[in-house]
């Protein structure tokens, strides 16, 4: 069988809050979850898109002209300023206006890499992984969407001797995730949500595989760390909460931590860019703090051994 | 040869004299000379020009005036 | 005409200086702008003319 | 454990990222520098809201009501007058007695270290003995010295006395022509007067001046029985002359500086009991007396004798006797003995460490108020700072203990406490420093001072050991002495101590600009763009280059071409400074200028040559883009290159877009830095190595930048690596071009590791996230960063830590951001005083953002 390979969006090097240390994030594109506030709309698609920029775009035409599809066009607008015009829909993805651009209006999003360029890459910063106690970390998107190639990834860089950590939804077949236990150091999960049926109609896949994965994860004694993500109008409740309490509560001497992340709005320019803004639904969601999370930090302080931070900076843990 | 007026000439005992433009400061070194700042690029940096006589030396975009330090590089 | 000699402003240099020169003082004057004061001291002479800043002293 | 500490409860809300200082949360983020100065006295809070900042931008003067005075430039002319035939080295002796005795003395309310260099302490003094073209340019200016007519009577009396005029006439004049434009080279110091100095304050302080004149007078003695010597031998014995001359002079010139000191003795003593009512200002005005009465006479007993030793000796040598620029010495390492006596043992001046850091901040409202007469050049390069004032603090002893002491810390806590941009500092450092002192050094960048810059102590360390070699007397450091370094200026490490230091600027400064010099290496040395001039050699028309290597040829050619210009330069203003410029008072407190009756500029024990390539970067990634362009790829020609730099790009969009493309420094990116690895060590470092200079050892380039990395981007036409004609170059010696580096900052540094050979020092400007450093986290991140940074064997880093957001609103509303602080390049500035354009180009540096744009976001919440 021949390995599906993802698209990449971004090596990120330096990255400091996808686990411990100083890292580099290889963030996959394409997920089978579609979270209606994701941060990271561009990993969601797996096939390549291109971020435009209208500020920087001089309507020049360049792109109209090499467009196969029809989908870029020009026209002119109320006060007779050209306006330039993308249907997404009837794009093929070409990529042909982004060679065409003169000005960096248009960039790819989600470029092919082998792993062994990966592993080139990411190799190239040992020395702060050394002194930081960090790694890289394989996230997305959803890395499991290709359980062959993360596993193969993740061998690799294990076989470099590095801190590998994997930051997955658990949405696959546990038969897909168990191998990846031996060359794993940490996985980091997100539980968005404990109401199953809430899980299904928001987020459009079922809720009991992940939580199965996860505790699969945690009997076998992998190195987990959960994220809480903490969203307006979805999971901002008392009741959320208390099953998140009762969560740790159970699993309070097996977790390698758990990292509350609140809701931001820093992926909303990205939906714009992406033309999707429209389809964004949380666009204009200002992130508050309510008094049930308010009343939720407060309960986190009784799990005093249990290593919780708030947005995912774990630290710097110098190696000895 | 032709002068192009829009770029400096020289004029001797021009009453225009690069030295009394508001574009022109003083050569970094020897004050009867200077640097002509009249060329901006989009992004607002000046594209400077040499000016070889301050004193005999002048152009059609001369203006009186002195520039504030704000507007320099 | 007024001379430094006069002026309070005129402080002989004692002898166990070396800039001391019979007739030679200090003359110190205080100034005050927006930054705030400051005093000025500049070797001058007894018999010098008096200057503009001349302040007839009263211990004379 | 919860590691975020406990949420912090704020407007009903819980901040989830607690900043290191809680107490900052009510603070909006574009104004979070004008909270963060904390001066630690009433006294320093009042000298700091009236400090006379001298600041000059693009050529001017900030401030109102700053000019030049007329005093110094009066006196040293009239005592020139008046020496006609004595020898010269006593004539500048003379010179300078004729100031100290008869300037104006300045004593301000308030201070405690006490002393001025000119009239008034508006204004600042010229020298006309170093430039008179300098002093014509100020009598152009707004800050005309008055009489303006007797400023321009004095000009023109030095033309026929000075360096400029008996320098000149060893150059072609086409040459000088081209070092004028300061647009491929700096012009020569003999016709800018520019100068830099490394006094050695360790003598003042110990030994006192008296000790000093007796060193002189026994010297002589002793010369005179060697002179009466039987039988007569002339081939030694008539050495002596010159050198009884020499001693002559330092001993007029200590007695000057004593006579001066006391000066302002008699001027506090007359204060207080005449004009001061404030009892208790007026019993600290008797104790300043009292200090300047014994020092710098006799050796300092405490730390306030200290301070004031070396402010009346930093004045001398940097201000009065002669302009130079600088303040190099090891701060920490100097003091360390009277801060024993005072604040540990409380034998002499006894005080507490509070008192100490006051002391510190003293000092560096002195520094900020310091007015440099220099000439337009050197006022238009370092934008919104008054001089380059750097010292050095940190890394480890002669014995390679640590070197970081109590007045380590006094002075960084009194540092982050006044906020203040100068003077400016380096941190060496070592592994082996103490944490407690690199928490400190990390609050002053933390709170975006952009310094202490850092720089490698053993790299520093090793090229003193290096230089030795190359003495003329074999007397260069010894492997001990190698411990004792500090900046010279902005970045070069050079001796400190008792003696050989360095005294003038043939050894060190000045600048080449290699963008410029690709610029006209593509047009056969011909300057279209800024001068209309022929600027180098011919050296071939680009479009006849067959191969890379034959451009590659052709730079190194003009480059070697500027580079023997300037070091010759630099080389002839020091053999006249050594016959007309001498420094008595310099050389007298100079253990080897005293042994040996040798003149500062003229002795010459530790080479310390370097040199500045300040663009290199521009140029280097145009020879890049070239390269796979034109030569790997062949997608364009030559021809059809040079006609898209003549039009500036324009209907050749396309042609950018790819040379814009083409792999840029400071992405760890293999093609793009093998080469200008290859650039650095081969041409940049390569050529500048094989000149010998005045010391008798090699030329070593200190990459930076100063403001000069905008002055010559105006000056440069369009250039390979996509860069449109005026647009600023890159901003430090070996820093990604603005907004280049897109991979982070590991792999900044990661690119500039590879860069090791035939180099001195290289600048690293590093802008990081402003969140994540206030972040309790920041410390250990900046940490690990840190060690990073050293295991990779780099020279220098500096930091800017500042949010765009606060940037952005100082440029709307500059007056209330006059405590907004930024890295230029070596110093530090106020963004107020830069100008628009220079502002931009800092907002424009990459912020470093350690994975997220995310937190700017979440202080901006708070």
């Amino acid at each position: 069988m021949v390995m599906k390979t993802p698209l990449i969006t971004e090596i990120q090097r330096f990255s400091l809050q996808d686990g411990p240390g100083i890292r580099s994030t290889i963030f996959i594109k394409g997920c089978p979850l579609h979270c209606p506030w994701c941060h990271n709309p561009e990993t969601q698609d797996a096939q390549p898109e291109f971020y435009y920029y209208p500020d920087k775009c001089t309507r020049c035409g360049k792109c109209v002209e090499v467009c196969q599809s029809g989908a870029t066009s020009l026209s002119i607008g109320p006060n007779k300023q050209p306006e330039l015009n993308i249907d997404r829909k009837k794009c093929v993805r070409c990529m042909q206006c982004v060679e065409a651009c003169l000005y960096g209006a248009r960039t790819v999003v989600g470029k092919s890499f082998s792993i062994a360029e990966i592993v080139q890459e990411v190799l190239s910063d040992r020395l702060f992984y050394g002194h930081s106690g960090g790694g890289v970390t394989i996230s997305g998107g959803e890395p499991l969407m290709y359980p062959e190639f993360t596993l193969n990834l993740a061998r690799a860089l294990k076989e470099e001797g590095l801190d590998v950590a994997i930051e997955t939804s658990c949405f696959q077949k546990w038969a897909r995730i168990a191998p990846l236990v031996q060359t794993t150091d940490l996985f980091i999960v997100d539980i968005k949500s404990f109401d199953p049926q809430q899980h299904k109609k928001v987020i459009g896949k079922p809720l009991e595989p992940i939580l199965d994965n996860i505790q699969h994860l945690i009997a076998i004694g992998a190195n987990v760390r959960i994220h809480f993500p903490i969203i307006p109008d979805f999971n901002d409740l008392s009741s959320y909460f208390e099953q998140c309490l009762s969560f740790i509560d159970r699993f309070q001497h097996q977790l390698n931590g758990v990292d509350i992340l609140r809701y931001h709005v820093y992926g909303e320019k990205k939906y714009d860019l992406l033309g999707r803004g429209d389809t964004y639904t949380y666009k204009n969601v200002k992130p508050c703090i309510s008094n049930e999370l308010l009343m939720f930090a407060k309960a986190l302080k009784r799990f005093n051994h249990v290593n919780i931070t708030f947005d995912g900076i774990v630290g710097i843990k110098p190696n000895k | 040869m032709t002068v192009v007026k829009s770029q400096m000439y020289r004029e001797n005992n021009t009453s225009r004299p690069c030295r009394n433009c508001k574009w022109e400061t003083p050569d970094p070194t020897d004050p009867n000379q200077g640097q002509c700042t009249v060329n901006r690029t989009a992004a607002g940096a000046v594209w400077k020009r040499w000016v070889r006589d301050a004193q005999n030396m002048t152009c059609s975009r001369y203006e009186e005036g002195k520039l504030s330090f704000r507007e320099h590089v | 005409m007024a001379t430094c000699a006069e002026c309070s402003f005129f402080f002989q240099i004692p002898e166990n200086y070396s800039d001391h020169e019979p007739g030679k003082g200090d003359c110190v004057t205080e100034k005050k702008d927006e930054k705030g004061k400051y005093w000025l001291s500049k070797p001058t002479f007894a018999d010098s003319a008096s200057c503009a800043k001349f302040n007839k002293s009263v211990n004379l | 454990m919860v590691q975020t500490a406990q949420p912090i409860e704020y407007r009903n809300k819980i901040v989830e990222f607690p900043l290191d200082n809680p107490s900052e949360k009510d603070i909006p983020d574009e104004e979070l520098h004008e909270h963060l100065a904390k001066p630690s006295t009433d006294r320093t809070r009042r000298l700091k809201a009236r400090c006379r900042w001298k600041h000059a931008s693009a050529g001017e003067f900030v401030e109102k009501g700053v000019r030049a005075g007329i005093e110094r430039m009066r006196l040293i002319t009239e005592a020139h007058k008046a020496s006609n035939g004595k020898p010269e080295v006593i004539r500048r002796a003379l010179g300078l007695e004729n100031i100290l005795s008869k300037c104006t003395i300045v004593l301000q309310e308030d201070e405690f270290i006490i002393g001025y260099h000119a009239e008034d302490p508006n204004m600042f003094p010229l020298y006309p003995e170093l430039s008179f073209m300098a002093v014509q340019d100020y009598n152009i200016s707004d800050y005309a010295p008055q009489p303006v007519s007797e400023s321009q009577e004095i000009a023109d009396y030095w033309i026929p006395h000075s360096l400029q005029t008996k320098a000149s006439k060893y150059f072609d004049p086409v040459d000088l022509g081209r070092m004028f434009n300061v647009s491929t080279m700096e012009a020569p110091s003999f016709a800018t007067g520019y100068n830099s100095v490394v006094p050695p304050y360790e003598t003042v302080l110990e030994d006192g001046l008296l000790a000093r004149i007796q060193l002189a007078e026994e010297n002589i003695q002793n010369a005179r029985k060697e002179m009466e010597k039987s039988p007569w031998d002339a081939t030694t014995g008539l050495e002596w002359i010159h050198k009884i001359d020499t001693w002559e002079s330092m001993i007029i010139a200590c007695k000057a500086v004593i006579n001066w000191a006391r000066r302002h003795a008699r001027l506090c003593a007359i204060v207080a009991e005449n004009f001061e009512t404030d009892p208790q200002r007026k019993s600290e005005l008797l104790e300043i007396a009292d200090i300047c009465e014994r020092i710098p006479a006799e050796p300092c007993k405490g730390l306030k004798d200290a301070f004031q030793a070396k402010w009346f000796t930093y004045l001398i040598c940097h201000a009065i006797d002669r302009y130079a620029s600088g303040f190099a010495h090891k701060e920490d390492k100097l003091l360390w003995p009277y801060y024993q006596k005072s604040v540990i043992d409380k034998t002499f001046q006894p005080m507490t460490y509070a008192d100490a850091v006051e002391m510190v901040e003293m000092e560096r409202l002195k520094i900020s108020e310091h007015g440099a007469g220099k000439s337009r050049a050197y006022r238009e390069i370092f934008p919104g700072s008054n001089d380059l004032f750097i010292f050095t603090i940190g890394g480890l002893n002669r014995d390679g203990s640590d070197g970081c002491n109590d007045m380590t810390d006094a002075i960084l806590e009194a540092t982050r406490n006044i906020r203040t941009t100068e003077p400016s500092m380096v941190f060496r450092w070592a592994p082996e420093g103490r944490e407690k002192t690199k928490r400190l050094v990390f609050e002053c960048i933390r709170d975006g001072l952009g310094f202490p810059s850092i720089k490698h102590d053993k790299i520093g360390t090793e090229q003193m050991k290096y230089y030795a070699q190359f003495s003329k007397n074999n007397n260069g450091a010894t492997d001990e002495e190698a411990h004792d370094w500090a900046n010279v200026l902005c970045m070069s490490p050079g001796l400190v101590g008792r003696r050989k230091t360095q005294k003038t600027r043939s050894e060190g400064g000045g600048s080449i600009f290699p963008a410029k010099i690709l610029e006209i290496t593509l047009n056969n040395g011909y300057d279209w763009s800024y001068t209309d001039m022929q600027m180098g050699p011919e050296t071939g028309h680009a479009e006849n280059f067959k191969t890379f290597e034959e451009l590659w040829a052709a730079y190194k050619k003009q480059y070697a071409y500027a580079m023997d210009c300037v070091i010759r330069a630099k080389d002839v203003s020091r053999y006249f400074e050594a016959r007309y410029l001498q420094a008595p008072f310099t050389s007298a407190i100079d253990d080897g200028c005293m042994e040996l009756g040798e003149d500062a500029n003229a002795l010459s024990e530790q080479p310390n040559g370097w040199h500045n390539p300040i663009t290199t970067v521009v140029a280097a990634n145009s020879l890049v883009a070239i390269k796979k362009l034109i030569f790997d790829e062949k997608k364009y020609t030559m021809d059809q290159l040079l006609d898209a730099l003549k039009a500036n790009w324009e209907g050749y969009e396309k042609m950018q877009k790819d040379f814009r493309q083409a792999p840029k420094w400071g992405n760890d990116d293999e093609y793009a830095d093998t080469i200008i690895r290859d650039f650095y060590e081969d041409i940049i470092g390569g050529v500048m190595a094989k000149i010998v200079n005045y010391s008798g050892g090699p030329v070593l380039p200190v990459g930076q930048g100063v403001g000069l990395y905008m002055e010559i981007g105006s000056r440069t036409g369009p250039t390979p690596d996509g860069r449109y004609g005026g647009e600023a170059a890159d901003d430090g010696g070996i820093s990604p071009y603005m907004g280049s580096d897109k991979k982070g900052p590991t792999a900044v540094l990661k690119s500039v590791s590879k860069v090791q050979k035939n180099q001195k020092a290289n600048l690293l400007n590093q802008r990081l996230s402003l969140p994540i450093m206030r972040s309790k986290h920041g410390f250990d991140i900046w940490h690990a960063y840190m060690k990073a940074w050293h295991d990779l064997n780099i020279d220098h880093i500096q930091f800017n830590v500042v949010s765009t957001a606060e940037m952005k609103a100082a440029q709307k509303e500059p007056e209330k951001h006059a405590d907004l602080i930024v890295r230029v390049a070596g110093f530090s500035a106020r963004f107020v005083d830069i100008p628009t354009y220079g502002q931009n180009t800092i907002i424009a540096r990459n912020e470093q953002q350690f994975g997220a744009q995310d937190f700017e976001y979440l202080n901006v919440d708070l």
